[in-house]
């Protein structure tokens, strides 16, 4: 890995050094910071310690036309989305850039989604290694770290007067090329300072999940009464799996007229008890229980055995802003303990 | 101003405001041919979503009309749309949505004249505001972030 | 403390009658400042009860979904639920029976005093580093909050929700016990309201599609309402589809215009909507809008009076005629 | 063609028929995809499904019921239930519908060759069965044996009648019908599915038995079966659930770990029981 120094005073240089491409990056202002498209890089205000932005948006948006359509004489046209254009993202942070590693798998194997393909394809991810992690932040327990360059291409960190820049893959070394100038080689001495850095914050990470078996022991528990109780409070809104990095659940919608319009996919949330209902009214999943459930079993149990990795990265983000604190670790650990494992 | 014609949608009560309105042909009053009219069997049937939806399906004014207070076909129901026409009125005032976008009035089955009066009335009002700001995004497209 | 100490008195007897199914009430949450809510149905789990100024949450949500903690509706057969109240949950209760959401006799209500709660995400930016259970008590006009170790005391005004400033009395209404503590009231002009309603038409409209096109439709805001019970929701309704599944300004402008239209003359403004809002939209803002105007226009005041009819199945012929032609 | 595999192909409706009236009538369509091209590459299986769908109103997985044996054109039996197939009810010869698949795991036919194959269906559940009961007819030398079992509320309900009939008659099939209660004109026998099999006792020797209909019906079939001492290798079931994508990626059908639409419909009785706990 290509290791680089830049003067923190050079940052909106260095960004519009790489030229030509759409930047996607956490911006201040309004009452609260959006992952949004940057403009004028001189004028926006990044905010790079905003945790509760959603990244996932960036490759899997709320909103995705599928294509559009209108009738024709004696049939349908259908038009295709075009391909994204080349993007930068710059300042998300190491748990969300890991969460596209785990989506990865999910959208290209077995079929392709084009949309988060062509997207993922087209876009750089620089990330910031996250300075300040919160009290809900336990990433390390499920493989990550507040530094982890998994699933970026470029990984900037805070070392007092510059960032310390780790161009971990090729298309983030093309995607330097212009910047190059802006660069300059890191000594000893700023190797030693990145992982004084990385140290500091990993020490500040004090919540943890002991995930050791738990695909195995998630099937287990799948009958336990208690799962009841544990779901109880969950009042069934989306808030957990709209903010979550990696739950990537969809719902496909047509809007228009038979004559125009578009075929839309937006996400959907398993908490919802229309995800799963059918139409003659019939609902596999009625309770909230049931739903919390799914939601855990699917994370910690499926999706591991199914394609590989947890479909968690750890952000903390379902167990701050979860209205009743339905605390995944809580829930986790709950478990373990009636499985006595 | 330009030539800008609004598009207005008014819902009418079937026994008094579709009956005057039909006087108002009848009589060969003239008005502006700008309201798209949907007929309803009273004002209290209108549930405040057809009127915001309404102006987000691309209407530029919503007018809604029904019998005088004490006149109602069913005794009480343009009392209680009053109720609730008054008080979303106001709100979607205080959410930046211009008044004169949404207007309520009593037009009985003998008013062709007031009919055509309070149809002149929205319509010059709504021209003056030009095109509504809120409409569904119909650019099917779009790209999404 | 001492609010904690009665109400744990109170749930073990109330447990253990055979008349109550089950109980619903605070207990210590994950972590840090936490706080959540718990079903009870044994009179040994009354310990685990607690209150505090972080029982934040409106507890009679719970009374209307279709499962309540281990039971489901039909489990609970002839049993009351017991349900701990703040004042302005209290009203929220009298609102329900009013339009018949839910049967006075099936609910054992629980007043408790309340001295004010904390704004959470107010509290959590000056303590952000509380994993192990934190305290907060309230006594007069300073918050204690002990938390990682070290005691420090905080203004009340400073942490306290912006609710609790304004709010008329914090004695709980209609209920059938009641842990009493010190009693306040203040007076509520609608001072927010009156601000923005001051300014003209192109910042109002400024305002709303700042805030509103940050909604991402998670629902929270509706489902946390205790209020929001419709058994289909407009906003899930397929036929016909009133608010589309795109997010954008004017779908979600269409969905915080029904949601708080829904609640006119119900709203009992106990702040839970933004609270648990992840975008920080300042929904009690037009809340409080409908809140004022219902008071203007009709005398009316939501959750006063059990026997007040609902405010959109009545009317006054002298209604004002505002803005007819 | 695109690679994309969201994109609906445009399908002709050749002909509507009428299966059943009632609140929820039945309706059979036969479709032609209009491109040739795409046409032959639309290779389904028995037990396969079809996103069926109309612009502007969404789209639906509904079961293929022709057999692949039938070329040239699709069949779907569809029940008006929901948003889309009361759209699809409106549709006519010559309208235009769009198509997207086939999708999901097929019956394994081909294994089953020189087995007696028993087919147990109640109401529209017959459809995802039919295009084995036209495959197995159609190569009728193959199998050793074609047994139908099939019951609906009342005999109103009971579809593609016409086409049991004519198996009934060519010998090909034994056809055994059933309603739920009695009714005028019914000389049949009356009961639930799974009663009914219990009393036809059918042998398991050399059998596969595949069953679909509602839930509550395919889980007393099943047990059913066991008692009749099937074994778990030889009973298969289709299942549908709440379907989006049908593709895996949108996780509204999925079970446990599996997706319905990628990984079933078609299950074998040793998968649905590790999913029924969820179901």
């Amino acid at each position: 890995m290509e290791t680089q120094l830049l003067k923190k005073e050079r940052l909106k240089d260095f960004l519009k050094a790489l030229g030509g491409v759409r930047l996607i990056a956490p911006v201040a202002g309004g009452a609260k910071t959006q992952f949004c498209e940057v403009a004028d890089i001189d004028a926006a205000e990044f905010d790079l310690d905003d945790y509760t932005a959603t990244t996932k948006k960036v490759m899997f948006p709320q909103n995705e036309t599928m294509f559009a359509f209108r009738s024709i004489d004696g049939g349908v046209a259908v038009e295709e989305t075009a391909v994204p254009a080349k993007t930068v993202v710059f300042g998300i942070r190491p748990c969300d850039a890991r969460s596209f590693v785990t989506l990865d798998p999910l959208f290209t194997k077995d079929f392709d989604d084009p949309y988060y393909r062509q997207r993922r394809e087209a876009t750089v991810l620089i990330g910031h290694a996250c300075q300040e992690p919160t009290n809900r932040c336990f990433c390390p327990s499920v493989g990550g770290s507040p530094s982890s360059t998994e699933g970026l291409d470029v990984l900037l960190t805070d070392i007092g007067e510059s960032y310390f820049v780790q161009i971990v893959t090729e298309r983030g070394k093309e995607a330097l090329g212009g910047a190059g100038s802006l660069l300059s080689p890191a000594t000893e001495a700023d190797q030693q300072q990145k992982q004084a850095a990385d140290a500091q914050s990993a020490a500040k990470i004090r919540r943890s999940v002991n995930l050791k078996k738990m695909h195995e022991i998630l099937p287990k528990a799948f009958a336990l009464p208690e799962w009841k109780e544990l779901g109880s409070k969950c009042i069934g809104c989306g808030i957990c799996t709209y903010n979550c990095p990696t739950c990537h659940c969809f719902d496909i919608q047509d809007e228009g007229t038979p004559y125009q319009g578009r075929r839309l996919r937006v996400w959907d949330a398993c908490m919802f008890p229309e995800f799963t209902v059918h139409a003659s009214g019939e609902n596999p999943r009625h309770d909230r229980s049931e739903r919390l459930r799914n939601r855990m079993m699917h994370k910690f149990s499926y999706f591991p055995r199914n394609l590989g990795f947890i479909s968690c990265v750890g952000c903390g983000r379902c167990i701050e802003l979860c209205p009743v604190n339905e605390d995944l670790i809580q829930i986790l650990t709950t478990v373990r303990d009636l499985c006595n494992e | 101003m330009s030539s800008f014609e609004p598009k207005i949608v008014a819902f009418l009560c079937n026994w008094c405001t579709y009956a005057g309105a039909d006087l108002a042909g009848t009589s060969r009053y003239q008005y502006p041919p700008n309201v798209r009219v949907i007929r309803v069997m009273c004002s209290s049937r209108i549930n405040p979503a057809f009127i915001i939806n309404a102006l987000l399906e691309g209407a530029d004014g919503v007018l809604v009309s029904g019998c005088h207070p004490g006149e109602c076909h069913y005794t009480s129901g343009n009392y209680m749309a009053r109720r609730r026409l008054v008080l979303l009125r106001r709100m979607i005032e205080y959410m930046g949505i211009h008044p004169d976008r949404f207007r309520m009035s009593w037009v009985s089955a003998s008013e062709g004249a007031k009919w055509a009066d309070v149809v002149k009335e929205v319509t010059e009002a709504v021209k003056v505001l030009g095109p509504n700001e809120i409409k569904r995004e119909q650019a099917w497209m779009q790209p999404s972030l | 403390m001492d609010a904690t100490k009665s109400l744990r008195a109170i749930a073990r007897e109330v447990l253990g009658r055979d008349d109550i199914a089950c109980l619903i009430g605070y207990e210590q949450g994950s972590y840090g400042f936490r706080v959540q809510p718990c079903v009870l149905t044994d009179p040994d789990q009354a310990d685990r009860l607690i209150f505090s100024p972080l029982c934040v949450h409106n507890l009679t949500n719970y009374l209307t979904l279709e499962q309540i903690g281990p039971l489901s509706k039909t489990d609970i057969g002839t049993g009351k639920i017991a349900v701990v109240v703040k004042g302005c949950d209290s009203r929220t209760i009298a609102v329900l029976c009013a339009e018949n959401g839910i049967k006075r006799e099936d609910v054992y209500v629980i007043g408790v005093h309340s001295p004010g709660v904390v704004d959470l995400k107010k509290l959590e930016k000056r303590f952000p580093n509380a994993v192990a259970p934190a305290e907060v008590s309230l006594e007069g006009d300073t918050f204690t909050i002990t938390c990682e170790g070290s005691t420090t005391t905080v203004p009340r005004s400073e942490l306290v929700n912006a609710k609790c400033l304004r709010c008329k009395t914090n004695v709980p209404v209609g209920c059938d016990v009641m842990v009493e503590g010190p009693v306040h009231s203040m007076s509520d002009e609608f001072a927010d309201v009156a601000e923005l309603e001051g300014r003209s038409l192109a910042e109002r409209s400024g305002f709303w599609h700042e805030h509103l096109s940050r909604c991402i439709r998670c629902y929270a805001c509706r489902n946390t309402c205790p209020l929001c019970y419709c058994s289909e929701c407009i906003l899930d309704k397929l036929r016909p589809q009133f608010v589309r599944r795109s997010v954008d300004y004017p779908e979600n402008f269409l969905f915080h215009a029904a949601r708080a239209f829904h609640l006119a003359g119900r709203c009992v403004e106990c702040g839970e909507c933004e609270r648990v809002c992840p975008q920080d939209i300042p929904l009690m803002a037009l809340n409080r809008k409908l809140a004022k105007d219902v008071k203007e226009l009709f005398d009316f005041e939501a959750g006063i009076d059990p026997a007040q009819k609902a405010l959109f199945v009545s009317f006054r012929p002298e209604d004002p005629d505002e803005g007819i032609l | 063609m695109s690679n994309n595999p969201y994109i609906p192909y445009e399908a002709e409706i050749k002909e509507v028929r009428q299966e059943t009236g009632g609140e929820r009538p039945i309706k059979t369509f036969t479709m032609q995809l209009k491109d040739k091209n795409v046409q032959k590459s639309f290779r389904q299986q028995p037990g396969q499904c079809a996103m069926v769908g109309i612009p502007g109103v969404g789209e639906s997985m509904i079961s293929i019921c022709s057999s692949p044996t039938q070329k040239g054109s699709l069949q779907f039996s569809i029940m008006k239930m929901g948003k889309v197939t009361s759209a699809l009810h409106e549709l006519e010869p010559g309208d235009t519908a769009m198509l997207r698949g086939p999708y999901g795991k097929a019956f394994p036919v081909k294994e089953w060759k020189g087995k007696k194959i028993l087919c147990i269906g109640g109401g529209i559940g017959l459809a995802p069965l039919r295009p084995i009961i036209n495959y197995v007819r159609d190569n009728r030398e193959d199998y050793a044996g074609l047994n139908i079992i099939y019951g609906a509320r009342t005999p109103e309900d009971l579809v593609f009648l016409d086409e049991l009939k004519d198996l009934k008659k060519k010998k090909t099939a034994t056809v055994h019908l059933t309603v739920d209660v009695e009714a005028k004109g019914w000389k049949g026998n009356v009961g639930f599915v799974p009663q009914y099999l219990l009393d036809l006792k059918p042998s398991p020797r050399d059998t596969i038995a595949i069953t679909c209909g509602p839930p509550i019906m395919i889980k007393f079939v099943l047990e059913n079966l066991v008692k009749l001492k099937f074994k778990e290798d030889q009973i298969y079931t289709t299942l549908e659930n709440r379907m989006k994508c049908g593709i895996g990626k949108c996780g509204k059908c999925n079970v446990g770990e599996v997706y319905v639409c990628k990984d079933g419909p078609v299950f074998s009785y040793a998968q649905y029981k590790t999913l029924l706990p969820d179901m």
